[in-house]
């Protein structure tokens, strides 16, 4: 397949004979030989399975080269060998499901009802097997030809009870070595399990079995407690032994124990396994051609303090492959990898870029719109429905229109190159395209405009393949009749439309990072290491944070050695300026051009910068409950660092320890979990069984939540012998204080009955609390959720930046975090800011976004205060002081502000009023 | 009122005086029975001309807005809870108003008196709490109380809620167990007999857009009905565009409308256009537990976002 | 302004608001099929339509 | 000049008769006050209520009037051609018109139909129409119509005025439209021409006695343009205004109308709306500049037109008849009596 020809039109695989199973819905359905990997792929191109095309295999068929309009098929492309010259690496090779079909207990391969959580995820996806129905027999077609498969399939039915197994293939020595905690499992799971309750319509019985609910993300806590509280999912602590299958029915059977013991026998329609995620034999190879030294589970080993940076020289490593973990961690260590790569290669920037030839722009204000009209025909898989000939025919009938076309293919090199020379022919000064979705077209045809002279806006596109010959395949005649209602409309618009100014945004390479802890330090070294001035304030008298505080991380790292070396760096850091015992008073501006007074004890003095990255952190809970503060026995986790730092000899002489974990977290007022305090406990745990093997330490616990490797902390305590006592939130220990003695009092989950342990040491894992720093949140308008934490902007695919351009998130401040992750988001907040601070010359805003009209503003201000991205504001100078104006570096055109404006003062430039009307009256003249 | 009056006067002569303001708003004795008109005055000597009584049914936060200099405005209870929603609304900032709060007890029902009469009143005086009223057929002393307005009678706001002095005395505040009785008796209705009720209300319209004028709300530079591109309403005396009209223009002010009567007030035809903002007052409260003019901090619910609107298309 | 017109005598059901993000093509789909659902059954609205004859 | 004594108990059975010829408008009492309405069938005019909120002048000139149409259908021949709206050039009557008003009509007429233009729509209705008058006995408190060159028993612009004698309407029938319309009604018992008269003159003056207010407008010609349009009061008047426009839509002799175009699918139509220089939109032009851009020069616009230009440009008198609507309605109470008043003494001080 040449990709440069392929347009992705889908004739060839309509046609194609060859068939293979379809990796991408989990092998639940074939696709053909020649195929794009998923619907999304980008770029959107077919490849040939040579396993499988006929062609290749027997030299039959050929019928995709017959088919293919584009001539894009090429049956002697061989393998290729590409030698590439690269200063860094960075890998990132994944992970792959735990396959649990070795696991006889379960009976993934015998049983028809028994599925994977990723084959549920593509049952549950409008573009999955099923397109979103859940049905039994998932793993057979849907019409399968098997004699054996029919007789089954006439059994299938709407599940009416599901179960999730969690745990297949994670925190497990005995049937597989995946001793750790696959991390994404328990939340996919009420996903899972929630959606599919939501495409079931509400009586669908949901069951996830489960050892601890692993819910530490952001937001999780509260998602798990309204699948329990608001959803009724039923969660049911208990590793269920094995599952038997009704011959008839094809029922699932299952027998566990539950939570007091009893014995409990079960039936569901459907069991779905919570497969955990593994470092693949392939992956393990290559990481070991790569010379990357690996943990026995088969993960990167990397340092907390370098968190993406492999045992080897120059390779930097994120994602699954990294350690498990969910989307937002995978982006936060691809964009930590990105800077890693580029601090060791800052110094070769910008030495291979190329210039663009700029084409001169032709003014056509005030002339006389004069509509060319390209109607494509996507091969036949528009024309194959409409007529596009008449279509056409029709477009030359419409107003304003000088020049319509059809094409095979407007999106080809050729029909781009004709459009250019009609332009320049006819005179156009406005052009529509009668294509597919502008979301990948657009700006093809826009450059396409930019080229032959024209003003990109002076562009309108409408969609005759997807939103007409696509869904009205059975319908032609109406289909091409939509298609000329659908040109006429764009036609319509197009006459009105304006050529718009695209302006340039100056940014200010100073960075401003505001907090000194360790993610703060981070950022800041990375942006410096890069070569960009940054000014690093702290509001205390030195630099380093909470990490002052904390004795060593998950692996058994120093931290206070690695702190101390981290704060030399950024101090003698050229590019760093530190400014201690500093307070932010006032920000002005916007992304590239922010102005601050800040304030060092009674001295202000004023800061520009373009960027800032907001690293504040959070801080321990002081508890008010557990007799804390009453006895000098009872001490908070940081309580304990700081004895284990001051290698306090006391503590070896302690004949007990407990832990009270989620002292203040997990709870209705403070309703997230705070991630770190089951690991640092754990460790606490091992550290004081290393000093008196003899000493009984108890942890009691409600969930144990070490996430990923630190689950091999969870297991060695065992070993060790630390008690784990779990409780409910309703039934929480008891302290006290008694004959000079700390007394706890809970009930035993194992016994089901009270028990009462004397502690020598009572360490309480309080919860990390954030700063809720409003009057900062105002000074950038970036939002705090109901806790306090900044809400970044999104929260899978933007975890290390807001909303609001040009700033940056990282640290606790975003969310309780150990040491490792504070670093990597640190760093990829660097990395965000990076990609701005790059295109310091090449930086232009929109042309669609909103503008005012002055004469119709009656300043009321309903457009400041509702734009998300503090784009409106008042005049505060000229002739229209006081009226609102558009910030167009800080609009993005969302039309918020158009929609509000009662006066109908703010217009959409791009989509102004009169054109959306035009549009509206061109479709009602026929009607 | 009369010392009220003393009062206003006193404060107004002595802003003046010193030179703290530049001109006093208030009302002015009117040239017909039951008339008042606002007025500005920029010197001491004019304060005498001051008046206020329970014709002053306008609301004088319509004219403050755009002047120059320091003003003193009186204000009653809606009128000062307009005066918000304009600082709200960077109509006027707070310094450059002083403002005159006076309690209020309510303002008349003009045409529920001229109703009483065949001809055409010629005396109106007020003395406390009963009007005297005359025509030259009969004299009628009435109780004032009976012959409030409408929002003045569903009133829980005639203490001036922001104010830099207060003329008299504050007044009891009502409390009302069904603050919405109007909206609740079209509400009844059904749906047919709603739209007839409406229909019938409107009938007289002549879109002088009075009620728009004297609305302090309305202070966009071009109405949406004066638009033209794109017309949102056609301007003649179709029925559909007078109604279209009246709510849109109400639907403008939900969640920002006092109830301050200033739009019934001035209508030429005397229709109750409160019957469309009535609604939407209801509902901001019932949805936002909002009622317009109290905070000085807070915009309108529908100025704003938040994820927990009660509307259940936001979910 | 549902609210509003519903008080004024127009039916609840001619009028609909939705939050449809651009990624909910199939929740577009459905509030569109039920509104127009809805609107069939009550007829050919009489109130706030303006005849142009 | 012939006088018809009209028994009140044959009125209504008249009136009816009249039908046959004539299309009835008259006062009707709704709640909100009495209105000029088109008398359906068995709708009598309420002749002895007070007087309408809005004047009689929409009878001929409605506040909106589809003037022409066109279709804009591409397919027939005369598209987008503008074709009048057929006329109805059927007899019509206004039954209890106040004395005031007509003479209002004839103020208006300078404008609809002059010698350079004749307003069509505005003429065919006035030709069209007889205009039977009532007097008022008892004229109310705003009423200064004596001043402005009418009054409670003026003939001018009427075709018939009667008379309200309790239990019989005298007729005095001033036109021959006048005397058509009586003879439709069956209205023929002749009352004695000197006895009528004397009586008309005695209730004429009884009625004029009883109205006290007045205006002064005996210097307003002296003044020039300049001096006026220059003056200082101007801003005060102008102060409480809101420019809503009621004090011209309810007058008698404001004529100003803006045309709209309307359209829907393939049809389209040309209105002409009343419209109100108290509208910031009523001067402004298509570059965005209105010349009329603040509230005072508006106002000052309307009583400079009624009191001064009009008065200059047609030496008819003011363009006032004294009804004292604008002076009721007005919702901030601007009197125009107190602003001629202020006009028309007005010396410019050196």
């Amino acid at each position: 397949m040449d990709v440069n020809l392929c347009v992705g039109c889908g004739a060839c695989a309509e046609k194609c004979p060859g068939k293979f199973d379809d990796g991408y819905n989990a092998n639940l359905k074939q696709r053909t030989a020649i195929y794009v990997e998923y619907p999304q792929a980008v770029p959107l191109k077919y490849a040939i399975n040579p396993k499988v095309c006929l062609k290749l295999t027997k030299d039959k068929c050929g019928l995709c080269e017959e088919i293919c309009p584009a001539k894009a098929i090429d049956y002697t492309q061989k393998e290729e060998r590409i030698t590439l010259d690269a200063g860094s690496i960075i890998f990132s090779p994944g992970f792959k499901p735990f396959d649990p079909s070795r696991f006889d207990n379960y009976q993934y391969t015998n049983f028809a009802n028994v599925v994977t959580s990723m084959e549920f995820e593509r049952i549950l996806s409008a573009t999955g097997p099923t397109m979103g129905h859940v049905v039994t027999f998932p793993k057979l077609p849907l019409n399968p030809k098997k004699k054996q498969d029919k007789l089954l399939v006439e059994k299938r039915k709407d599940p009416k009870k599901i179960a999730w197994f969690q745990c297949v293939g994670s925190r497990d020595i005995n049937k597989c070595d995946n001793a750790y905690c696959s991390s994404v499992c328990c939340m996919y799971a009420v996903k899972e399990a929630m959606i599919a309750k939501e495409h079931a319509g509400g009586d669908l019985d949901c069951s996830i079995f489960f050892m601890d609910m692993r819910t530490p993300g952001k937001e999780f806590e509260k998602y798990y407690e309204n699948a329990k509280e608001k959803h009724g999912i039923k969660f049911i602590r208990s590793r269920v032994h094995s599952v038997t299958e009704d011959a008839e029915t094809h029922d699932l059977n299952i027998r566990y124990v539950d939570e007091k013991g009893g014995i409990i026998d079960d039936t569901f329609d459907m069991i779905v396994l919570s497969v955990g995620l593994e470092i693949s034999k392939e992956t393990r190879e290559l990481a070991g051609k790569l010379g990357i030294e690996l943990t026995p589970s088969g993960f990167c080993k990397t340092s907390s303090f370098e968190p993406v940076t492999s045992s080897r020289d120059g390779i930097y490593v994120s994602g699954v492959f990294n350690s498990p973990k969910d989307i937002p961690e995978s982006v936060l260590d691809a964009n930590a990898a990105a800077s890693a790569a580029g601090d060791a290669l800052s110094a070769a920037r910008n030495t291979l870029t190329k210039a663009v030839e700029k084409i001169p722009e032709i003014n056509v204000v005030g002339d006389r719109p004069k509509i060319g009209v390209f109607i494509c025909d996507c091969g036949s898989n528009i024309k194959g429905v409409v007529d596009c000939a008449g279509v056409t025919e029709y477009a030359r009938s419409l107003p304003y229109v000088e020049f319509a076309d059809e094409a095979m293919y407007a999106c080809s090199q050729d029909a781009q190159n004709k459009m250019v020379e009609y332009i320049k022919e006819k005179n156009l000064n406005r052009i529509v395209v009668a294509a597919c979705t502008p979301k990948t077209h657009e700006p093809l045809f826009q450059e396409t405009l930019t080229n032959a002279g024209l003003n990109k806006y002076l562009f309108e596109m409408t969609n005759i393949r997807n939103h007409n010959s696509w869904v009205h395949k059975n319908n032609p005649d109406i289909a091409t009749q939509k298609a000329k209602d659908l040109v006429r409309m764009a036609v319509a618009k197009a006459a009105l439309s304006e050529p718009l100014k695209e302006e340039k945004i100056n940014v200010n390479d100073t960075v401003m990072v505001i907090g000194g802890g360790l993610a703060g330090m981070t950022a800041a070294k990375s942006l410096a290491s890069q070569g960009y001035k940054t000014h690093l304030i702290e509001k205390k008298d030195k630099l380093g944070g909470e990490a002052h505080k904390l004795y060593k991380t998950a692996q058994g790292e120093d931290v206070q050695t690695h702190l101390d070396q981290l704060i030399r760096e950024i101090e003698t850091n050229e590019n760093i300026t530190v400014h201690c015992n500093t307070t932010l008073e006032a920000v002005d501006g916007f992304v590239g051009n922010f102005k601050s007074t800040l304030k060092t004890k009674d001295t202000a003095f004023e800061l520009d910068y373009g960027i800032a990255v907001l690293a504040t952190g959070a801080k321990a809970l002081v508890p008010v409950e557990y007799e804390y503060g009453k006895d000098p026995r009872i001490i908070t986790s940081l309580d304990l660092d700081k004895r284990f730092k001051e290698k306090d000899a006391g503590l070896a002489k302690l004949n007990s320890a407990v832990f009270i974990q989620c002292v203040g977290s997990r709870q209705p007022d403070r309703p997230y979990c705070s991630r770190v305090c089951c690991t640092h406990s754990v460790d606490n745990a091992i550290e004081l069984k290393k000093r008196n093997p003899e000493m009984d330490v108890f942890i009691l616990y409600r969930d144990i939540r070490t996430y990923g490797e630190r689950e091999l902390l969870y297991k060695k305590a065992r070993e060790l012998g630390v008690i784990f006592i779990r409780y409910d939130r309703e039934h929480k220990p008891e302290v006290k204080l008694l004959n000079g003695k700390v007394l706890i009092a809970l009930n035993d989950h194992v016994l089901n009955q009270p028990v009462e342990i004397e502690a020598d040491l009572l360490t309480l894992a309080t919860a990390i609390i954030p700063r809720r720093d409003e009057r900062l949140a105002n000074f950038f308008k970036v939002p705090l959720n109901d806790e306090g934490f900044f809400v970044e902007k999104h929260a899978k695919l933007g975890p290390a930046e807001f909303a609001t351009s040009g700033v940056f998130v990282c640290g606790s401040g975003h969310y309780p975090k150990p040491v490792n992750e504070a670093i990597t988001q640190g760093r990829a907040a660097a990395s965000r800011a990076l990609t701005l601070l790059a295109k310091k010359d090449n930086l232009f805003t929109s042309g669609t976004i909103a503008s005012v009209d002055v004469m119709k503003c009656s300043q009321c201000g309903v457009c400041v205060a509702i734009c998300p991205y503090s784009a409106p504001r008042f005049a505060t100078e000229g002739r229209f002081a006081g009226k609102a104006e558009i910030n167009a570096v800080l609009c993005k055109g969302c039309g918020l502000c158009v929609a509000s404006c009662r006066s109908g003062a703010i217009h959409l430039r791009g989509f102004d009023t009169n054109q959306i009307f035009s549009q509206i009256f061109a479709l009602g003249e026929v009607v | 009122m009369d010392t009220c009056i003393q009062k206003i006067r006193e404060i107004a002569f002595q802003l003046l005086d010193k030179k703290e303001v530049e001109r006093v708003i208030g009302f002015s004795n009117g040239t017909i029975p039951m008339a008042t008109s606002p007025i500005t005055i920029a010197s001491k000597q004019d304060t005498e001309k001051l008046v206020f009584n329970s014709t002053c049914g306008l609301n004088l936060a319509n004219y403050i807005r755009q002047q120059k200099g320091k003003i003193a405005v009186i204000a009653k209870g809606c009128d000062s809870r307009n005066i918000v929603t304009h600082i709200i609304e960077n109509q006027v900032k707070r310094d450059q108003i002083y403002i005159i709060g006076v309690p209020c007890k309510g303002m008349i029902n003009k045409s529920k008196i001229k109703a009483l009469f065949e001809d055409e009143i010629l005396k109106f005086t007020e003395d406390g709490e009963t009007l005297t009223v005359e025509s030259s057929l009969k004299k009628e002393k009435l109780n004032k109380k009976d012959y409030l307005r409408d929002n003045c009678r569903l009133c829980q706001h005639r203490n001036p809620v922001i104010y830099d002095v207060l003329a008299g005395e504050p007044v009891e505040e009502q409390v009302l167990d069904t603050p919405y009785p109007d909206v609740e008796k079209i509400a009844a209705l059904d749906a047919d007999a709603r739209w007839l009720h409406f229909q019938e209300l409107t009938k007289n319209c002549i879109r002088c857009y009075a009620c728009r004028n004297a609305c302090p709300l309305c202070y966009c530079p071009t109405c949406f009905v004066d638009e033209s591109g794109p017309q949102w309403v056609g301007k003649g005396q179709d029925k559909t565009d007078v109604n279209t009209f009246h709510f849109l223009r109400a639907f403008h002010c939900a969640g920002r409308c006092t109830d301050c009567g200033a739009c019934a007030e001035a209508c030429p035809m005397d229709i109750n256009v409160r019957d469309f903002t009535r609604k939407l007052n209801k509902d901001a409260f019932d949805m936002f537990g909002w009622e317009a003019g109290l905070d000085q901090t807070k915009r309108p619910p529908l100025d704003a976002y938040s994820p927990d609107d009660p509307n259940d298309f936001i979910k | 302004m549902g609210n509003l017109l519903e008080h004024m005598g127009i039916e609840r059901d001619r009028i609909h608001f939705s939050w449809i993000s651009s990624a909910e093509a199939t929740k577009f789909v459905d509030v569109v099929k039920e509104i127009s659902n809805k609107v069939r059954a009550l007829g050919p609205n009489t109130k706030l339509v303006k005849d142009y004859n | 000049m012939k006088f018809i004594t009209i028994d009140k108990k044959n009125w209504a059975k008249g009136i009816e008769k009249s039908r046959e010829t004539y299309r009835l408008f008259g006062p009707v009492k709704d709640k909100n006050g009495s209105f000029i309405r088109d008398l359906e069938n068995d709708m009598l005019p309420d002749m002895s209520c007070n007087d309408s909120v809005l004047s009689a002048k929409s009878v001929l000139f409605p506040q909106t009037e589809k003037i022409l149409f066109t279709t804009l259908d591409e397919s027939q021949k005369d598209h987008h051609i503008m074709k009048r709206v057929p006329g109805d050039s059927a007899k019509r009557a206004v039954l209890g018109i106040r004395p005031y008003d007509a003479k209002a009509i004839q103020l208006v007429k300078l404008n609809f139909d002059t010698d350079d233009y004749r307003d069509p729509y505005w003429c065919d209705a006035y030709e069209a129409t007889t205009f039977v008058g009532v007097g008022i006995n008892k004229p109310g408190p705003f009423d200064f119509s004596t001043a402005a060159g009418t009054g409670p028993f003026s003939e001018t612009g009427l075709d018939v005025l009667m008379a309200d004698l309790d239990n019989a309407y005298l007729a005095k029938v001033l036109t021959d439209k006048g005397g058509a319309f009586m003879t439709s009604c069956g209205f023929d018992t002749a009352a004695d021409e000197k006895e009528s008269q004397a009586l008309f003159d005695i209730l004429r003056k009884e009625a004029e006695k009883n109205i006290s207010s007045r205006i002064d407008t005996d210097k307003l010609k002296d003044k020039t343009v300049l001096e006026l349009h220059e003056a200082p009061f101007w801003d005060d008047i102008a102060f409480s205004c809101i420019n809503c426009g009621t004090c011209t839509f309810v007058c008698p002799t404001c004529w100003c109308f803006d045309i709209q175009d309307e359209a829907k699918q393939k049809s389209a139509s040309r209105f002409r709306n009343w419209d109100t220089c108290m509208s910031p939109l009523f001067t402004k032009h298509a570059t965005g500049h209105n010349p009329r851009d603040s509230k005072t020069q508006r106002v000052r616009q309307r009583f400079m037109h009624k009191l001064k230009y009009f008065l200059d440009k047609y030496d008819q008198g003011i363009m006032c008849v004294g009804c004292g609507r604008c002076v009721k309605s007005c919702p901030v109470n601007i009197d125009i009596r107190e602003v001629c008043k202020i006009m028309n003494s007005y010396e410019k001080k050196e």
